[in-house]
């Protein structure tokens, strides 16, 4: 008895199982077909590294600070760069990464202190060798003179600007003893919002795209 | 095919002089059928089994990718005909052609409409199960002339498990043989010499459906079951693949084999199923016996029907155990269709 | 051995196995040559001994028949500080927490003792710190290379190997 | 230094001179060794006398690279130990920094974290099971398998821009925050996976009668070879002992949520498949009660650090991984470079048991335990 029961349940179970694959038999496939339909990208989506471009600059912002190189767990970073003739902002000449090493963990985007650096959105990379130690800074380099050119302006723009506030300050100061306080607090304020506007503007940038 | 002579007559007239070329005709066109039908098979399997899996399979060559597996085919004929050192020769080589020639041999006898069979044996139905045995000793050939552990792994469990299975597959085909004999005998116009039908042969089999208008299936649900779960351990399809269970034994008796050696036993493969389907469909689901449609129609209908259940089967269940294959084999199934043979000689001596 | 042990520690009752956990931790203390309590919130365990090599199987007899667990062997190459391997052993109770750090020291090129007659889990342990550190176990079954190829003829761990000071450089 | 004299082999592998005996070289390359294992096995036939587990065939020398970079470099290594629990091992990695180093984690940062990881722990198992099935030669419920999972990839892929090496955590926090869009789409997948999918996988597959029939009393694990052998995770719980580090000692904000401990006393392939679909469950609930109770709030503390520097000492800290516990244990000398970074991986112990749990059992058999227990090679071979 146990024996026929045994093999009846079995039997049973068995037509269940085929119930379930005959239902599956007629449901819609859930599968993309790839090269001809492509998945939505996720917002978070993280491909090569790449230098943000902002707007108001049309460059990056990279100063060759070097802390995204030494936090590299994969070594693959490669930075020169420094002071360039006619202005006081540093610059990166060579920034280099090897894509072939990265492992895209983002630890240099944590780090970066200019906030210049994200994910771009490639999909779809693929190649025949493993040369994949990419130039950064080559969408760049032709706009670069102009960058220079014109961060020169606005230095002078705002180093200008500073003096005419330190004037206005001075003058004040004549009447008033707290001037030096005064100057130190609006400068320390005004470093602090551009660091933020930056920061803000690299986010949006990040959240657009 | 409908062109061909059927064989009665045929065989008569063409003994004088032309039998050569009708043999010749014969197989040529039973190659090209197994061809396209393996190539048919392969790409269904493929389908059903992607469907079952809420996947497309194969889309880029031609329709829903239909032509997928001519491409594989040229694929494989291309390809490097591996052969690893130490094997045994002559065992190694024969054994892809000792698998598949037999297979060829068993669908010459299959009647696929009442004048449509191209040899009419009186033993069909026996050469049909002493064909598909033959192919049996190809896998072990192959299994032991790769000289590789899986490979013979493969090849005991097939032999085994073929050998095993054999029994209920013979004995559940017995009851309809029995059955035949058995009720009130269905005579056959023979050649203008009248004959009773005789329960050996597949073409009187699927005549006697065709006379009584119902099918064996429904006197013996039980033989057709058994014979359909032997019939799928025959062909070595899962979930009784043990020989080649790709996550124990690698490929299997086939793992040394590549290009078109290896095409060979995949096309036996099939050519096994579509056998296997087609003694099924004769035996319990009347050949050709159908209404309105022609009888090749019906024939190849219900053949590929039982194919689709076949790979249904397979993309359903998990593989078995080689003992519980074994002792499946000979506590269910082979005292099940002795007690259904039994009974089925008791209702007939009682009627 | 053969008493399904943490049948036992889900018998007997919260109070008994503190009570056992403190025998325990005084009867190794016995055995070691220092041993202390440290801070589980900061730390992650809560005794810590400093043993004698000779000592490691007689107190891994007492955890043992305790029925804690053992979680890891492993090693530190202190041979620039102190000369020595410091054998590092976890050992912790399933039902209860209470996790047991043993360091012995053994010199680099001297034998431990294998503990793998009464914990397998060494087994593998031990093959790892002798493919990683050298350090030989007497004793062991199967001592051989565990995750390096059999061939290596260095120790992957020892801070001798594989600086990255020493990496070759790339152009 | 020299090469060492080659230690005798192993014993039990030794031939007998029987001649009906012959080896088996199951792996590194084999259909079902999970990557890259290597089972020696010493047959009569298709029976198994003993087996002997080869491993490092993925070895990467993840404890080497954590004494050559700092702290936070290490990051990326933790969720490439094991690629199919990587959040876990990798959040595992950032609660021990936090630990040592008294790192404030705020609250929503530790609910994410709970999502993520127990997410991950369901795709993980989802993963077993459709490989497991596999290994049976049941290929349809991988696919069926594969399908939830990539619901759970692509949820985490939303907030991590990952699918498998996530490197999400961060000393403190979370890179990135959840959305509201990631709250539904996680509630979406607990409803489909609670009320579709698990009843069907057990219907299709737990009732199964062949299914039963390969796993029933196979692969018995007694208690005593798991306490031996430092067994832990579901193949532990399989035996009876309802040991999870979740609960015996609770990390990160474990001890707030309700949820059990499955066990089974069988110890058996079927006793873990239960298990696991189990957990399964049981992670879904956690996963509902951690969304339910998501607070607002930062991500990351206001002021991160910039160097870590863990005070010197030893320290150990343990989690539950998708098979087992999983121990980090630092050496640190008060630079930021640990001196000796320990990963107890589960997955290790658990096949090291194997030899006692393979002998005499069947070819077939092997296939079905080894990847009943959940090996995961990368995290045994570092």
């Amino acid at each position: 008895m146990r024996y026929v029961r045994r093999v009846l349940g079995g039997l049973i179970s068995l037509f269940v199982g085929l119930s379930i694959t005959l239902r599956e038999l007629f449901k819609k496939p859930v599968t993309l077909q790839y090269p001809h339909e492509k998945p939505s990208l996720s917002p978070a989506y993280r491909s090569a590294i790449k230098l943000i471009r902002f707007d108001e600059t049309n460059s990056h912002d990279c100063v060759a600070c070097l802390a995204c190189q030494k936090i590299c767990p994969s070594f693959c970073i490669d930075i020169e760069g420094g002071k360039v003739e006619g202005i006081k902002k540093k610059r990166a000449t060579k920034f280099t990464m090897d894509f072939a090493l990265c492992s895209l963990c983002g630890l240099c985007i944590d780090v970066c202190p200019t906030v210049t650096l994200e994910y771009s959105k490639l999909y779809d990379e693929a190649g025949y060798n493993r040369d994949w130690n990419m130039d950064l800074l080559e969408e760049f380099t032709d706009y670069e003179e102009q960058f220079i050119t014109e961060q020169r302006e606005r230095e002078e723009k705002a180093a200008a600007e500073k003096k005419a506030k330190a004037a206005a300050a001075k003058a004040k100061a004549g009447k008033n003893e707290k001037a030096g306080k005064n100057e130190k607090a609006g400068k320390n304020e005004k470093a602090g919002k551009n660091e933020k506007a930056d920061k803000v503007g690299g986010q949006a940038e990040e959240g657009e795209a | 095919m409908s062109n061909l002579p059927t064989a009665p007559e045929t065989l008569a007239d063409y003994v004088s002089g032309n039998l050569w070329l009708f043999f010749a005709i014969a197989t040529a066109a039973i190659m090209g059928y197994l061809t396209l039908n393996a190539l048919f098979l392969i790409w269904l399997e493929r389908k059903i089994s992607a469907h079952i899996q809420r996947r497309l399979g194969p889309m880029e060559v031609g329709w829903h990718g239909v032509l997928q597996t001519v491409a594989d085919m040229l694929k494989l004929l291309s390809k490097q005909l591996v052969t690893p050192r130490a094997i045994d020769k002559p065992l190694y080589h024969l054994a892809p052609v000792v698998v598949f020639a037999p297979v060829i041999a068993s669908v010459a006898m299959f009647p696929f409409a009442e004048d449509l069979v191209i040899l009419d044996i009186e033993l069909s139905l026996a050469y049909v199960f002493v064909f598909g045995g033959i192919g049996i000793i190809g896998i072990f050939m192959a299994g032991w002339g790769s000289n590789n552990k899986y490979a013979l792994l493969g090849a005991m469990r097939s032999v085994a498990q073929n050998i095993s299975y054999e029994i209920p597959l013979i004995l559940s085909a017995l009851s309809v043989v029995l059955l035949v004999s058995g009720l009130e005998p269905v005579i056959i116009n023979d050649n203008d010499q009248l004959r009773p039908a005789s329960g050996i042969s597949l073409i009187d089999i699927a005549i006697v459906q065709d006379a009584k208008g119902w099918w064996f299936v429904l006197v013996q649900p039980v033989a057709a079951l058994i014979y359909f779960i032997a019939a799928v351990a025959e062909t070595n399809r899962a979930p009784f693949d043990i020989p080649e269970a790709e996550s124990e034994l690698v490929a299997g008796f086939h793992t040394e084999y590549s290009g078109m050696r290896f095409a060979m036993f995949f096309f036996a493969e099939y050519t096994n199923m579509i056998i296997v389907s087609m003694v099924a469909t004769v035996l319990f689901f009347g050949g050709w016996s159908g209404p309105l449609l022609p009888g090749p129609v019906w024939f190849f209908g219900k053949t590929y029907l039982l194919i689709g259940g076949m790979m249904w089967f397979r993309w359903t269940f998990p593989r078995l155990r080689f003992d519980q294959l074994m002792s499946f084999c000979w506590t269910v199934l082979i005292p099940l269709s002795i007690v259904n043979l039994l009974v089925t000689a008791l209702v007939l001596e009682l009627l | 051995m053969s008493k399904p042990r943490a049948e036992a520690e889900h018998d007997s009752d919260e109070h008994e196995t503190e009570k056992m956990s403190r025998i325990l931790g005084s009867s190794v203390a016995e055995l070691a040559e220092s041993s202390e309590h440290a801070d589980y919130a900061k730390y992650g365990y809560h005794h810590v001994y400093l043993a004698n090599i000779e000592s490691i199987p007689e107190i891994t007899r007492h955890f043992f028949d305790a029925g804690y667990l053992l979680e890891m062997v492993t090693c530190q190459d202190r041979r620039d500080d102190a000369g020595t391997m410091r054998l590092v052993y976890t050992f912790n109770h399933l039902a209860h927490l209470d996790r047991h750090l043993v360091h012995a020291d053994v010199a680099a090129d001297a034998e431990a003792p294998s503990i793998t007659s009464l914990y397998q889990a060494a087994d593998w342990f031990e093959r790892e710190v002798y493919d990683m550190y050298g350090v030989r176990f007497s004793g062991h079954p199967n001592l051989k290379r565990i995750l390096l190829p059999e061939d290596a003829d260095f120790y992957a761990l020892r801070k001798d190997f594989g600086r990255i000071e020493d990496a070759p450089q790339e152009s | 230094m020299s090469t060492e004299p080659n230690p005798e082999p192993n014993p039990a592998m030794a031939p007998d001179g029987d001649p009906e005996v012959y080896y088996l070289n199951m792996g590194p390359q084999h259909p079902s060794m999970h990557g890259v294992l290597r089972l020696v096995l010493k047959m009569r036939g298709e029976e198994i006398l003993e087996a002997e587990p080869v491993i490092g065939y993925a070895h990467r020398a993840h404890e080497k690279m954590a004494e050559n970079r700092n702290y936070l470099m290490f990051l990326p290594n933790t969720s490439r130990v094991d690629y199919l629990s990587g959040m876990i091992y990798n959040i595992a990695y950032c609660q021990a920094i936090e630990k040592i180093m008294d790192i404030e984690v705020p609250e929503r940062a530790e609910y994410i974290r709970i999502i993520a990881c127990e997410l991950n722990r369901i795709s993980s198992h989802l993963l077993w099971f459709g490989t497991f099935l596999l290994d049976l030669g049941g290929i349809t419920p991988f696919l069926y398998c594969f399908d939830d999972r990539e619901e759970i990839l692509d949820i985490l892929d939303s907030v991590t821009g990952s699918r498998l090496t996530y490197s999400y955590g961060r000393f403190g926090g979370v890179t990135m925050d959840v959305d509201s869009a990631f709250v539904a789409r996680t509630r979406a997948f607990l409803a489909r996976m609670r009320d579709e999918r698990l009843p069907k996988y057990r219907r299709l597959v737990g009732d199964n009668v062949i299914f039963r029939e390969r796993c029933e009393g196979v692969g018995v694990i007694t208690r005593d070879v798991a306490f031996r052998y430092g067994v832990t995770g579901p193949c532990l719980r399989s035996t009876g002992v309802a040991y999870d580090v979740r609960r015996a000692e609770p990390y990160s904000i474990y001890d707030r949520f309700e949820f059990k401990i499955p066990t089974r006393v069988e110890g058996d392939t079927m006793a873990r498949f239960d298990l696991r679909i189990e957990e399964m469950e049981e992670s879904c609930k956690i996963v509902e009660q951690a969304v339910d109770g998501l607070p607002e709030g930062p991500i990351m503390p206001a002021k991160p650090k910039k160097r870590y520097r863990p005070p010197a000492g030893e320290y150990y800290f343990a989690v539950e991984s998708a098979r087992g516990h999983f121990g980090t244990y630092i050496i640190s000398d008060g630079t930021d470079v640990p001196v000796k970074l320990k990963l107890r991986t589960p997955s290790f112990s658990n096949l090291s048991s194997m030899p006692d749990v393979l002998r005499n059992t069947m070819v077939a058999d092997t296939i079905a335990i080894v990847g009943s227990i959940d090996v995961v090679m990368p995290e045994i071979d570092r």
